[in-house]
């Protein structure tokens, strides 16, 4: 056992992978010798040497189009996309290449890929570093989409993903990078995408979140009253979807509420939502609720904390759904 | 000090057996054998043969869009035969079948695909090629990993990459050209310069007036060849694959060819080009010169020719009946393949044929109306 | 009012506004001599000149990027993208700067540009030719998402669309293009983006759709028993979308169906669904459910029809919203 | 015919004030008056005062993420002085601040930019510049399509975009480059080559030695030069925008520089580069040879140079207050400038600053306790 924070679990588990399977090969912008703009990748070039981890052109879809044809030819490549919002020049190569090999080729020609992408925003970033655009990838059929929240959780999914044979969009919350440490396994562990995990037992009402929100429900349940009995879900993966563990949880409280950055218009709470009442239509006591990014373009940092999620627009969606 | 030269180039171009079919003594001692050259012949032939025929079945409804090679069979054949089949990679376009053909694709796999079935792009165990590549100008990227992969792992194998003029506008182009020229990976670009992309010449393409001068970009090895010369392709392809596998790095090919066609059985040509400019290139056709040259010389004849035309198109009537007669896929087919095990909401997409939620659940049907009923009681 | 069908009745507006607007010009690849591939520019660079209608180099970004500069200097460009699936390398240029600008510049800098995009399957076409992305752009703040089925709401909508001060994704349902037509006034006539329409009054079900799935609604209430009363609802605006009018509808019917082409998982129908159970909650008498793609890639044309919604699918939903 | 030439090219490198100060009197002879000189040379020393203050600021917590200009600043001054205010358009990354100064931006509109307020881009009447750009390589074609609105116009306006070298890796450069080339429209792309990507060095960022031979795949004219040499960037820029304004196309000038600070406040350049090489171009500092010159050639004295470095302070100073005395943005000021109007949903959205339908509309809460009541009875 150590305990780390997100940023160390993430590295710990690249160098834990990379000394276990020759294929892997970290590659993007500055993950060599400056260690990445995060230090996520800090040590391993020195470790690994520079032909495993490799510092590329200026370029995501050449990143990711070489990424793709590194893992066709039998390479376990893992790009590193540097912002979230510099996926879009990658989405292409992502969503119509990455994506479809497997299916168009009736399986010939998998995919394994795992990208790594800091996402979301909390940090007083400059314009552009800020965006959640989970939701884009989910609805992109092909891709799976983790989003750990905790540096546990984080280094066995970021295993799992590495070892899945089909490619990964693995979203890193960067406002958790350095925010807390927690006790975190040094051995080989792997956790199974596609399930969410229930922080928090609760009878009354039912909350599925990830990334850094997590931590502003948390808050939130803090504050509401002591006779409030909170379920609290961190789905963990956005795509495979654990609607089971969500159904169950809701059929139980009747009442829940979604909380996301990304824009709530098309999010992934929508998904959430049409899917309880999809499955839990008679035993729903008020309409799910989503508290999420307005749908607006992310501000720049001097109004994000107006713009994201806390926990007092949790709170107050918390009393209203248990008012109903 | 004034002004200073910052940087200098030139390009050579590569010509050995013209459109008069006179052959480059010099230049063309050593490329290929005759023998070579037959072989190369019967190939676009059979190409050729395939893509008449797959003409006509578009046109009789039996298959979809279909985008005809004719005229641009030389590239395929010439770079195919530098490449060693099962060791090297082929990332194509849509205009190089023949090249496909040589290294292990079955025919009857062009068919099905362009017949809409996905079954044409599952690759036979030990066929080095990608599938055909739709999104234009995006496959190449792929060829610069799978190049650097050979390199990462220490194996010396190449991955040859076609694609057209218009796809060199696409960013991915240039990212590909600068990944593989930086990272010094064995890739070989090939550029097919048919002048056109569909209905748009190459003057409104780009203002460079060649291909070739793109490689400059990315300080990558470039020549320039009569893609219609199946001697002069090979020449190129040769030394660009030694060099690949001397760990040399990346080299660009400019084929300068012609599409004899239209762009797809979806196109009408006519709206947008000339046909005297058609009837020039015909004139260049690449399958022409090589018979008339190996006839020359006496080691072809036209009753051979005749045979091998016969042979071809038995060879291609037996590809037609194989993509038609293929097993109809199953009607699930398209989950099967989504990932490398299906998801359980997926698996129950794909059991019951459907998104709703009561129509994958039927038991839930009359839930409310029973509710109601009790509530009733 | 002339007899068109939705290629004409494109084409004739794209005329009337380049007549009425020097500042309109079109461009995009093979849109000039050749008229597009589906030919709806046909005619207008004869009219026009080389100069309004241009042919660009094969580059979607380039398409879009270029557009944004003529618009941020003046002009109204209507690019094309030729085929839905080839959106994605223009996906950046899109969202992440013709979306934003604007706002980024708080109202300094707008975009007025509206992208022409044949979308959707059914016409048997290649790999790539098929999909249905627009849940991408709807969750992409700053662009509004136009999605007409009938040649009059085509005209009507792109004239708006073009008259619109902020960015614009015209989507076009391809298999809609020549399969009928219909009574369009050849006037200047606008239909405000971001109202839906009412096709046909119900008080049964609603069901909400939008693009060439209309016509397989149509075919389904067509085999619906003659009792049962449905109102179908042509969104014709992904986003903003016009909930007000789908909500009344669904207070009136309390069951509601939701049809579109795209992936069921994040899928704009997702969305509908949460806002009718958010707005109608009380009201609702069964789950609404919806009748989407698959979550697959779309499948090469041979089983296209099996990944399509179709009026057997949808009617099998009718029966068993209305039995719950 | 065997080899033939296919293509050549040779492209000119111009330093005209050397880091010695040494001054190249044929080539400088004109290039710009004295006075212009020190204009430009007021423009770089008020830039550098304020990159030193906006480092200060950043660390002491007052301001975020902020890129130093420090080093670069004579090509943003060469080339602004080639350019119409009010006229020409500039397209900027983030190294250029003295550029969009001399066109009308106010200075503490940068500081309100990295103090992340979207009103630091809130662009005056009649300043014809873009924001600042954070995606790199992206912006471009933005000066591509300004520049063809000039065109389809018929104004003779231009767009001048600054970009850095890893910007040229990404395929919009390539984009941006060929639309300008091939519809031969008014603009002038200036590459400031620092050598530097953050830590990746030019030769991982590209195989190829210099900028410019990439204007050679676009058949652009292009140009090296000293980028640190006011003289051969305005030399350089002012035939462009000639050209440009003539209707005679584009051009792509290389700036051969070095970013003397960190990549941005958040940066540690001595992770990844060498103090010597540092050290090596700070005395090739743009400001100093300048200065030097000047002063040698009589046109300027350190008494003058005194005042200008104290007025510098004052400026700035003043700046800074404008910055922080701004009055801060409204809550809901990112919901305004969406759309020129906005949307019901969003009106509701900002007016409750909830997206929760029961915090949009708190009438409804209750709603079922109410209904439930009623059953109730
Ligand atoms: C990204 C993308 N954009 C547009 C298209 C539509 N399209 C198909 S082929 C083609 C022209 C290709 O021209 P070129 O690269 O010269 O190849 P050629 O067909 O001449 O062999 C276009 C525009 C596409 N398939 N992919
Ligand atoms: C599309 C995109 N990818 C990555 C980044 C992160 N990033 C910011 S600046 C930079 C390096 C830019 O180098 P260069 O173009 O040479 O400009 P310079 O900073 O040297 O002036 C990178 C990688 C970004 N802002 N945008
Ligand atoms: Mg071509
Ligand atoms: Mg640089």
């Amino acid at each position: 056992m150590a305990t780390l924070n997100l940023v160390q679990a993430i590295t710990l588990t690249l160098q834990q992978v990379m000394q276990a399977d020759e294929r892997v090969i970290l590659l993007g912008e500055d993950v060599g010798l400056n260690g990445g703009v995060f230090r996520v990748t800090d040590g391993l070039q020195a470790q690994f040497g520079e032909h495993r981890v490799v510092d590329t052109p200026l370029a995501e879809s050449g990143i990711i189009g070489t990424a793709i044809g590194l893992a066709i030819n039998g390479m376990r490549p893992i790009p590193e996309i540097q912002f979230e919002g510099f996926l879009g020049p990658a989405y292409d190569q992502i969503v119509n290449h990455a994506a479809r090999y497997r299916n168009r080729t009736r399986g010939a020609i998998p995919v394994p890929l795992t990208i790594r992408v800091p996402v979301g925003g909390g940090i007083h970033a400059p314009e552009l570093h800020s965006d959640s655009p989970e939701t884009i990838y989910a609805h992109s059929p092909g891709i799976k989409v983790v989003y750990p929240t905790t540096p546990s959780d984080a280094k066995g999914l970021l295993t799992a993903a590495i070892r899945d044979p089909d490619p990964v969009i693995f979203f890193e919350p960067k406002k958790v990078y350095r925010s807390f440490r927690e006790e975190v396994s040094e051995d080989d562990y792997a956790i199974e995408i596609g399930k969410a995990k229930v922080v928090n037992e609760g009878s009354d009402l039912t909350i599925v979140t990830w990334g850094a929100s997590l931590f502003e429900c948390l808050g939130a349940m803090d504050n509401a009253p002591d006779d409030v009995d909170i379920e609290l879900i961190d789905l963990r993966t956005i795509f495979p979807m654990d609607i089971d563990t969500i159904a169950e949880s809701v059929e139980k409280t009747g009442r829940c509420i979604v909380v996301h950055e990304a824009p709530l218009t098309g999010g992934m709470g929508a998904e959430v939502s049409a899917r309880i009442q999809e499955r839990c239509f008679l035993h729903l006591e008020a309409p799910v609720q989503r508290v999420t990014g307005f749908d607006t373009i992310m501000p720049f940092y001097k109004l994000e904390n107006e713009y994201l999620v806390d926990a007092k627009r949790i709170g107050s969606a918390i009393a209203e759904t248990l008012a109903y | 000090m004034p002004k200073t030269t910052a940087y200098q180039a030139t390009i050579e171009h590569i010509s050995i057996l013209d459109e008069h079919a006179n052959f480059d003594a010099d230049l063309g001692k050593g490329v290929m054998t005759d023998e070579q050259a037959l072989h190369l012949y019967e190939r676009m032939v059979n190409c050729r043969e395939l893509d008449e025929v797959a003409f006509k079945l578009q046109r009789s409804g039996r298959m979809g869009t279909y985008p005809q090679n004719k005229g641009q069979e030389a590239a395929a054949v010439g770079v195919a035969l530098a490449l060693q089949k099962g060791k090297d990679w082929i990332v194509p376009s849509y205009r190089e079948n023949a090249a496909l053909f040589m290294h292990g694709l079955p025919m009857h796999y062009i068919l099905m695909y362009w017949m809409g079935d996905e079954r044409g792009s599952k690759m036979p165990e030990g066929v080095n090629v990608t599938p055909l590549s739709v999104p234009i100008g995006t496959h190449m990227l792929h060829a610069t990993g799978i190049a650097w992969a050979e390199k990462l792992r220490g194996t010396d194998g190449v991955a040859a990459t076609f694609f057209g003029d218009g796809a060199t506008s696409e960013g991915d182009f240039h990212e590909a050209m600068n990944f593989a020229s930086t990272l010094k990976v064995p890739t070989v670009f090939i550029g097919q310069n048919n002048g056109w992309a569909i209905s748009v010449p190459r003057s409104k393409q780009m203002n460079s007036e060649t291909l070739c001068q793109k490689a400059l970009a990315y300080g990558m090895p470039t020549v320039r060849v009569d893609g219609n010369d199946i001697y002069a392709v090979h020449y190129a392809a040769k030394e660009a694959v030694a060099r690949a596998r001397a760990g040399e790095g990346p080299t660009f090919i400019e084929c300068v060819t012609y599409r004899l066609g239209d762009h797809t059985t979806a196109d009408d040509a006519r709206r947008y080009r000339d046909e005297e400019e058609v009837e020039a290139w015909r004139n260049r056709d690449p399958i022409l010169r090589v018979r008339k040259y190996l006839t020359a010389k006496g080691s072809w004849d036209d009753k051979r020719d005749e045979a091998l035309k016969a042979k071809a198109k038995k060879i291609v009537a037996e590809v037609v009946d194989a993509a038609i007669n293929v097993t109809p896929p199953e009607t699930t087919d398209f989950f099967d393949d989504m990932y490398a095990s299906l998801p359980e909401d997926l698996r129950r997409q794909r059991e019951t044929m459907r998104t709703s939620s009561l129509g994958q659940d039927p038991s839930q049907v009359g839930l409310n109306a029973q509710a109601a009923s009790v509530e009733g009681r």
